[in-house]
């Protein structure tokens, strides 16, 4: 009742493990796809080994959390592996890449074998990075086009929402031939100690992800349906199965959860069976659902 | 939580290496749990918590040096306790600790003894100065000694002091990846705890930087069953701040 | 203790009431001048009455307030009244105004007598109005510019975190002769409602308030301490004293305070001695903790 | 809270103007307190709640028309209860209630009956076909009648059953407001509790659209004393939609 298919891959339910939680080990996304996920993401990955910012690198706030992780991760030459571990999870195995102009994503996504790549064009706490190339719809065109120049896998672009517009840079991925776009990465955030006026993160700054960030999310998903062809794939402070069904209603295709699977690892086999009877109350199918909110 | 701000009430040199924080604020102690420790401007790690208002701490890098160089009156921030502890369990009990190892098992000792458990504990170190809380443990049961250099006790590592027909209901264990592997090759992993080391960034579980195959040590950890870890690559490959895998 | 001149005003504390609560009768806003705020902000003013959106016009989320009030006003011809009633609560009393473009703003601003102006460029819900205008630093600096010249009491421009960069509006504002500006109004949001797929607000979207938008807030604030000069007014998701500290730290010479007057009408006098206990303890005076996370 | 969707049980026509819709989920119900109504699509709107679990509504504009569109089975959306109710007091009670007014007022007089008071209960209406919840207001107490159009009881507004000299421990009153002005002007205010009508948008004391002066009808109200109503507009100006101020 929740399986569909979304660029190509079949999914068992619409809910997949979002970048940079758990996705650094093969053993972590595999443990993940065993706990009910319809797919995962891995961490975003580069072209050089990386160790991230100092800590603190992650900080809990009212409703969320701050992170300036600096996208630590081992590089592509050493993560195929991951990925094929991950893999014997069943699950498709979305390899999340990063870089710092078009030909440096492209080589990594040329060097891995996944079942998809997503673009992380939106991480706001890495200079040259993320956020940085993220802004500006013509750097996102070029690296989408390059990718999907490259490599014959479904590409999909990872949005930031600390933009002016985000259907501007979305249509800019769609342009550049995107198979899908996923909303939101983190919104621009900090947090200052007041003991001694120090900001907590070792970045200073970071990402606030969870609950606090979900309405801003469910607006940017809302907005990129009315525009695009392509799916929005929804993330940002899902934590129940509520929060899944009003981003599908919304305008995702599919959703990914992040800072709510550290309380519950179990997140995926516990919303599943409630979006099912809800929807079988309802007597509605995904599709129904699925951008609801512009119908009414 | 954000990090709670902590005044140092007291600092007491355990070893040439070693020192213990006192601080103004108490935690609940589950022995094996641990703080994530912000030293500002400097970096934030995980420490067991070795009483419930103090850490213990072996001067090791840049963090743990910024903490030595803090005194009675200074602060730093505290978040947690994280994760799971170890499970207390009864009757004929075995710690075997090596080096700082010895911070969480020392309140553990405590703990258990207070139930009435007969407690041994192997306690090694690299040399006799270095042997942390032997009054803490020797209060509460056997001591047996190991160390390095043959300083004190038995000549080598602390595993040396362990027979694999040892008939103890519960081994606890911490110190460091090689010893506890060997441990695990010597005695029966499913009456074994151990309390793991791996690079701690958010230590809520999120991130997964610390994780064991799939295992978080942050949360699912620190402390593990042996058996739990026999099916892992605990003891063969770690991984490093990118996530690199490593050998142990 | 926490007295201050901004801006030429002499404020008791740095504590101000937002605009857009409980700012639409003078009686409202003397109350709250009389519940310990260190001066108080009217409700957005335009040229005609206005009666907004339609209800449901403010919804709770987890940790904050989405609303789409949509500027309902009784317009600046009948609002003098109300002003003359406020200043009987012995605060400044600063109108904040709004207008399609700049002579609608110097008209209004001409009209009134208040002790200073805020220029709500920054309303995410309100078409032609708002951030219509404010996302765009030219007319930011036109408005300010036009306002300027109408009238001699200062003027503070109020901006909206919904840009890729606040700093080129904040500048902006300043160009343009700003005495202060005022940073953050609500973040872009929408919440739907799963039983039908309704989007809740009459509105469909609306802005995000609260401790939610806490966190963006310090950002832009920590942000526009960096580049500009003239001093930054702190609001978004102030609900204790810490939170207040926490903004003068990223860079604020003052701070407003929003949702968290519905919770606790006497949180202003609430904070009050909390900070100075705290600031008394530290041995710190407000100009010690202002900007200190800039300095660590 | 969001809107928590309710699904109507029973619509029950209560005067050729008034309808009472009860719904699946029950509040709790401290009489005075109201519901923030959202019809979807068309408005949200406040409401006492006249049972823990109905809301009685009289036909007069858009949002109470969509409103008598709905069936049973047909759902809309409920947030609250949000403002003080009344304060329940004893002894010898007075309750005024004009037209659709006498939604709170009905489970007062319940709730107060229930504590042993004497209630006397002047309810007022258009015409006799509008009078609602006579039976309620009859069962508890006795009950007095006036009519616009002298169809049943006093002719003229029920302030004209009232004396001055009423000798009652307190008087509870809902209407419109000129009506509930007059009251005041009759009897000693500090004895009255009124419960005031103005335009809600937040609903819960953050907009300040509903400010009467400085008081909040929607959560220092709507129910308020008389004597703190004495100090303000009340009864000479109102605020409309766009707040401006308005003659009553
Ligand atoms: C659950 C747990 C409990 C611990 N309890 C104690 C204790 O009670 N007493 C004690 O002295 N030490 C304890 N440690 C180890 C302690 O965290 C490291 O010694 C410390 O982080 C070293 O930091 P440094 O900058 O001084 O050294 P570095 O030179 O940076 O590193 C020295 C070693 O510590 C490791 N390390 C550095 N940062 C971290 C980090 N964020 N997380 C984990 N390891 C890190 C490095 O990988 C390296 O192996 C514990 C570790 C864990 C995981
Ligand atoms: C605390 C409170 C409790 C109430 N309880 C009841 C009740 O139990 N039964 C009942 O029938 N009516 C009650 N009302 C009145 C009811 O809210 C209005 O009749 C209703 O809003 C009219 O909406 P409409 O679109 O049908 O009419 P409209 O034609 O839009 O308006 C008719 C009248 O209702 C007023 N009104 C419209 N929208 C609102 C609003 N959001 N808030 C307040 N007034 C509004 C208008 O100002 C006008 O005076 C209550 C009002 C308040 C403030
Ligand atoms: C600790 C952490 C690390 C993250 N790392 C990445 C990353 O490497 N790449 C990426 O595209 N997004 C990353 N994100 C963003 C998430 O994928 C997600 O977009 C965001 O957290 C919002 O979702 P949530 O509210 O469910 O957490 C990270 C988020 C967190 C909390
Ligand atoms: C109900 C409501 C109405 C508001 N109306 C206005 C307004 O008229 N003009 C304006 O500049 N800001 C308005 N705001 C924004 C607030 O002034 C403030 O910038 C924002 O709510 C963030 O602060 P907070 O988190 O403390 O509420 C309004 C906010 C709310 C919640
Ligand atoms: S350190 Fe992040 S999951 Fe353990
Ligand atoms: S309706 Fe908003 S304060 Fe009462």
């Amino acid at each position: 009742m929740l399986s569909l298919t979304l660029t190509g891959l079949k999914l068992e339910n619409p809910l997949m493990l979002a970048a940079g939680i758990m996705g650094t080990t093969g053993g972590s996304l595999k443990r993940i796809a065993e706990c009910g996920a319809g797919a995962v993401v891995t961490k975003s990955i580069g072209l050089e080994p990386k160790s991230g910012h100092s800590n603190p690198s992650m900080v809990e706030v009212d409703c969320g959390f701050l992170n300036a992780m600096g996208l630590p991760n081992p590089s592509y030459k050493n993560f195929q592996d991951e990925i094929d571990t991950a893999r014997k999870g069943s699950v498709p195995v979305i390899a999340s890449i990063f870089g710092g102009f078009a030909d440096e994503f492209s080589e990594i996504a040329k060097a891995l074998d996944a079942d998809a790549f997503e673009l992380n064009v939106s991480c706001p706490h890495a200079h040259g990075y993320g956020t940085d190339i993220g802004t500006d719809p013509e750097l996102v065109e070029d690296i989408t086009h390059a990718v999907k120049k490259a490599i014959s896998a479904p590409v999909w672009v990872k949005l930031t929402p600390n933009v002016t517009d985000i259907k501007s840079t979305g249509l800019a991925a769609q342009r550049g031939g995107a198979d899908a776009v996923v909303a939101i990465n983190t919104v621009r955030g900090m947090a200052i100690d007041i003991e001694t006026g120090c900001p907590i993160l070792g970045n200073r700054f970071g990402g606030l992800s969870g609950r606090a960030i979900k309405p801003v999310a469910i607006k940017c998903v809302f907005d990129l349906y009315e525009v695009l062809d392509i799916p929005v794939i929804g993330v940002g402070g899902i934590s129940d199965w509520r929060d899944a069904v009003e981003f599908i209603m919304a305008g995702a295709r599919a959703v990914q959860i992040g800072s709510a699977v550290g309380e519950n690892i179990n997140i995926f086999q516990d919303i599943s069976p409630c979006m099912e009877a809800f929807m079988a109350e309802k007597q509605w199918t995904l599709d129904d659902i699925y951008g609801m909110a512009h119908e009414v | 939580m954000k990090p709670v701000n902590v005044i140092i009430t007291k600092v007491v040199d355990e070893t040439p290496t070693i020192r213990t924080f006192f601080f103004d604020t108490s935690f609940e102690l589950i022995p094996g749990r641990f703080v994530m420790v912000w030293i500002r401007g400097v970096d934030e790690i995980p420490m067991a918590l070795s009483y419930e208002n103090a850490i213990t701490v072996q001067k090791v890098g840049p963090a743990t040096s910024a903490l030595f160089e803090l005194e009675e009156c200074d602060s730093f921030g505290i978040r947690g306790p994280y994760g799971t502890g170890f499970e207390i369990k009864n009757g004929s009990i075995m710690l075997i600790a090596g080096g700082v190892g010895a911070a969480p098992l020392a309140p553990l000792a405590e703990k258990i003894s207070s139930n009435g458990a007969k407690i041994t504990t192997l306690l090694g170190a690299r040399t006799r100065d270095e042997l942390l809380f032997r009054e803490r443990f020797e209060s509460v049961g056997e001591l047996k000694v190991a160390t390095d250099d043959g300083s004190e006790g038995e000549h080598g590592y602390v595993t040396e002091l362990l027979e694999a027909q040892e008939n103890h209901d519960q081994i606890y264990c911490c110190g460091p990846e090689i010893m506890m592997k060997k441990v695990l090759d010597i005695v029966e992993p499913s009456r074994t705890q151990l309390s793991l080391h791996r690079y701690i960034k958010c230590g809520i579980g999120i991130c997964g930087a610390c994780c064991v195959d799939g295992l978080r040590v942050c949360r699912d950890g620190p402390v593990f069953s042996g058996d739990v870890l026999k099916k892992t690559e605990f003891g063969v490959f770690r991984r490093n701040e990118c996530g690199e895998r490593v050998r142990v």
